[in-house]
């Protein structure tokens, strides 16, 4: 789960990180009075779950209360890569003297957290990683101990950082550190972390990632979660244990296993197709669980039909196509279905599905076949 | 047997009076593993499909002389039953639990390799030695013995494959789901190795998706110390970046990852990639014959 | 440092601990005000730094809360094995259906912490531990990953509980282990923990001592120490950065480090004297380091000579011998004073000493010979 | 070389510009000792005694190939330095430092011992093999060359020993003081090995004193494993129980650790144990006359 810029400084914030002081405006005129509240320069920043916000005129400094209030009126309701800009960052501005990046996310193959910082900060760190690798600095964290004091000092020299910067700048990696173990974090970002004319850090852009799995202990967190920005149909689908996940195209796929829908998307294309969605029924397909995922298909509108692939294995074949009749009796469906049923009792699936009015197709491939001519009106 | 379970595995069932444990140690013990043990705390004494409950992996494994274990509890307890086992001088540990917090598996990786232990999973299908030891959630009969060594990050994917392979007369030694998560015990390198140097497996087949780097280090690792004939599918080619496609390891971030990639360094270590699970058996057979 | 039973049961009921309901009482009237408060029977327990409060007859039952009123007054100003009782706890009665022991230790040969438990409580543990050691359970916990559930559950099991009371043992296991570590504590015990006829679980009585070294990282702790139970001169020796403890005997010592500071007890012994303290002045020996050792050397009136023994080391002989010259101008000291000087600069040392009027001898046998003589009044 | 320090240390002192560091360097340095690298953060292209100062350990190793490390931190800094030290692969670490709580030696130790590394200490003197290098705060002068092995929980005590066994004429192969905390990096046992099978060392002196049960495990050693003459001597027969001993781990707690169980359990191991430091060089003349 993501969370915006201003929720992240504000759960860094109570790790100790110098955060900049910063208030939400929801309308021009809250972000007016924001800016007359600190004084000075300001930066109006939109508050949305995507990058890029800078090149897509997102973030405007504004010098005065009133070019805040009309920064927050050009940047509110703006569309940065799909989202909606319903709330902007009203932030103090800061003179900057230098920018850093700091980050902490999983290494996957050590499987270890890893703390990476850059002196090339405020700028996208996958290109610096890219091109310029020698330019990050990185440790990891010890599994059972976490990250040493010695290993944030190792990083501030390695930065180049003067002796007097060294111990705050190690301080601010600690906090990091600690913020992404303690809150489960899937990432912990500070780009830019400035030093400023005075001396002094300052986080100056905030940025977290929550995991999923340990969202049940951070009920905190999970009430930081903004229905505007994320997809309801997704959230729905999560609440029925259902992995669902919207793209581009028109033909809706319904899978049993994760790896298989991802082979199911391919294969859908492979045969000239586009699939609309990503969707991995889970372990069990009762008739409820399928008629969920009718109807999670079904919402997409560009949909032209739907392919059923599923591998009995546990489940087994026969079980799933009862489902299959007993959800069609729920849900209405009006594009055209292709199922693959194959593994455990799958003949006895298939007799059942045929009563219902459907055939079922023993391959993957032929299954993908059909459904993308279903889908472009013809037969396969 | 062939890799890591076979007829020596005298396997324990963590979380046996569970509805998924009591309902797969019945389908394992039918399988004819040999599930000699299960512990559920406070639950001694029971019998789940003729197996004894313990109420501690240690009385378990003192009384029945286990030496595998299969985690079925949930997410929130996985962690304290992998350290049980570890403690308790179980030398490989299967999770199948999903849904653990990655936080909490990167000290539980460190702990059990520290250990001398291996750990397979979380969130993965188990691993089976068809005819011999089936310890996991697969489906037993779609398996046959064979030569065929199998390691895969998926569930129901692998069956597909399996199945597959199985139709085209290519048996199995052992199949091994390593699990779909970010932080998991055992990688495809660590597998790769162990069909390498078992006897008993002439080819291998890896089943990879996109998120991470494993496949890459795998095709790496082939290229230096496989000499076996491999042939490969990797899920995910139409994955949007940015999202978890249902395994929260399957996601595609700042551009790494993705299923291109991990296809290209395949085939640069020669192994053959196929373009649907389907095709597995046909460059399986190519890769051999050329070999 | 340690604290009251009342302190213990106060900071492990922070930890979710089931510590039973106690109100402090410091008068017998304020003893019956708060066993009128809890109704029906209620324990007076005399507070103190020590054990065997119950044989004492500092621990009663009142079954009334004139009765309370009464032991209160029977316990207070009570002296157990030296320690005068200042205050009481008044705690609710409890129905004991079984008495368990649990506490956390080091473990020194393992070096690591130790959770012991015992369904023999409520007597002497370490009684248990000689005659019964196999009725004690114990599990060490992990040095970096801690204590785990399972091992709370082991304990649990082993100690034959019933299925529906393991869970509620292996939590309070837990919460004592948590608060080991947390606290920086050097014990923490509940003896007995007991499970009422009702099936609760009650740390009927909670110990706890802490770290010194770990003090200044736990204010709140340090805040309990209660002046009262202390020794003032030790504390005052502690602040100059000298360990002293109070002995029985006549003979006083001043030396330089722990090892040598016992060894010079023992040699004071084996001379037929008996150390009135031991004390090491640290690694320095300026003159107002010896000064405040003699100052707390010589607050003890049975003190009838007073034995130095420095081995010079990095520290030199003619550096403490200055220390002690200079010393002797502050402090007035007027018992036979017994110096033995070796090692760096010894023989200036000596010189600076003859100077002074004090004649130094060169073993610590030869000067345990000398002091005994001196404290009983005749030439060595 | 004797053991663990010598002519093939190559020293480096953590904490070598405060009071302590560069006092004690500057006589390590007078000693002979070759200290190669210091380290304090920021105090980069300083010199003590002529010793180059380093930010970090890592660039200190790098740097200079030091292999010993001597740390002169405060307490609250003494687990990050000891950590520092291992993580840049120093194999031999000397915690001189006093009053680390006991619950951050915990993790310590157990660190230290995963990898392989050596901890000596905390609230140590160091140790010293004469001739050759003096790692730690001991005076150099009072020691000698020579076949005796000596090892001490104690600082002053040990040096009184030392002079003594000097006087007699009994040279030290190396002397090392482990330290007087419950938790210690190097207990009785391992050093009494490493004398055991060092040639150098032809008779072994051990100085304990009241707290834990390193004595007994080091008698129950010797009895096992010893071959060569030991003398020992045991402080604290005086002191009451419950008491801590200057020491945080000189202290007899529930009935054990008293002096005299300790000398009852190394005179069982037949060990010759003194009743004062002076008599130890006798004792030691006899072990070896006996030997």
């Amino acid at each position: 789960m993501d969370v915006h810029e201003y929720q992240a400084a504000e759960i860094l914030g109570r790790y100790g990180v110098p955060v900049n002081p910063g208030r939400v405006a929801e309308s021009p005129e809250e972000a007016r009075a924001a800016a007359a509240e600190f004084g000075g320069t300001v930066a109006v920043k939109a508050q949305v779950h995507t990058g890029g916000r800078g090149k897509a005129g997102g973030i405007k400094l504004a010098h005065t209360p009133d070019e805040a209030r009309d920064a927050a009126g050009a940047i509110l309701g703006m569309d940065i890569s799909g989202h909606t800009v319903n709330k902007v960052l009203v932030v103090k501005g800061a003179k900057i003297a230098h920018e850093f990046y700091l980050g902490v996310v999983l290494d996957r193959p050590n499987r270890q957290v890893l703390v990476m910082a850059s002196a090339e900060g405020g700028v996208d760190i996958e290109e610096v990683a890219r091109e310029r690798p020698e330019k990050i600095v990185r440790r990891l964290g010890d599994p059972a101990l976490g990250f040493q004091p010695y290993q944030a000092r190792e990083i501030a020299f390695a930065l180049g950082l003067p002796a007097g910067k060294v111990n705050g700048f190690a301080a601010i990696a600690q906090q990091l550190y600690d913020a992404y173990i303690e809150e489960d974090a899937t990432l912990v970002e500070v780009n830019p972390l400035i030093l400023t004319d005075e001396g002094d850090w300052i986080a100056l852009d905030s940025k977290m990632s929550f995991d999923d799995n340990a969202l049940d202990r951070h009920p905190e967190t999970e009430a930081m979660r903004d229905l505007a920005e994320e997809n309801l149909t997704e959230l729905d689908a999560r609440q029925s244990g259902i992995s669902f996940v919207k793209l581009d195209g028109d033909i809706g796929c319904i899978v049993n296993g994760a790896g298989l829908a991802m082979a199911t998307m391919d294969a859908v294309k492979l045969h000239g197709g586009e699939p609309a969605n990503f969707l991995d029924v889970g372990g069990g397909a009762s008739a409820s669980q399928v008629a969920k995922a009718f109807s999670l298909v079904t919402a997409d509108p560009h949909v032209r039909a739907i392919l059923i692939n599923i591998f009995g294995g546990i489940t087994r074949g026969d079980v799933v196509a009862e489902g299959i009749r007993d959800a069609l009796g729920e849900v209405q469906v009006s594009v055209p279905i292709v199922v693959r049923l194959s593994g455990t009792n799958a003949e006895e699936g298939k007799r059942i599905l045929a009563d219902a009015g459907l055939t079922a197709v023993d391959t993957m491939e032929a299954a993908a076949a059909e459904v993308v001519a279903a889908a472009h009106g013809k037969a396969a | 047997m062939s890799i890591l379970v076979g007829n020596d595995t005298r396997l324990l069932v963590q979380g046996i009076t569970g509805r998924e444990g009591s309902f797969h140690t019945t389908q394992m013990v039918e399988y004819g593993t040999n599930v000699v043990a299960g512990v559920t705390p406070g639950k001694k004494g029971e019998r789940v499909a003729g197996v004894p409950v313990f109420d501690t992996v240690e009385d378990a494994v003192a009384e029945t002389g286990a030496n595998t274990s299969i985690i079925y509890v949930p997410a929130r307890f996985a962690p304290d039953a992998i350290y049980e086992a570890v403690d308790s001088g179980i030398g490989l540990v299967i999770c199948i639990t999903e849904g653990v917090p990655v936080n909490d598996m990167v000290p539980v990786y460190a702990y059990v390799k520290a250990h001398g232990a291996r750990l397979i999973g979380p969130n993965c299908p188990g691993l089976i030695t068809p005819g011999e030891a089936k310890v996991g959630i697969m489906p037993g009969f779609i398996h046959e013995p064979g030569k065929v060594g199998l390691v895969s990050r998926s569930g129901t994917l692998t069956y597909e494959v399996v199945d597959a392979l199985t139709k085209a007369g290519l048996g199995q030694s052992s199949a091994v789901g390593i699990g779909g998560d970010p932080v998991i015990g055992t990688s495809f390198v660590d597998v790769l190795r162990l069909f390498q140097d078992d006897p008993d497996t002439e080819a291998i087949v890896m089943i990879g998706e996109i998120g991470g780097s494993d496949e890459e280090d795998a095709a790496a690792f082939i290229k230096e110390h496989v000499t076996k004939p491999v042939a490969s599918f990797i899920a995910g080619q139409t994955a949007p970046p940015g999202k978890r496609m249902g395994h929260a390891g399957a996601i595609i971030s700042g551009g790494s990852g993705t299923a291109a990639d991990k296809v290209k360094a395949l085939e640069a270590a020669g192994v053959r990639v196929a373009q649907s699970p389907s095709d597995v058996p046909r460059l399986l057979k190519e890769a051999i014959a050329a070999a």
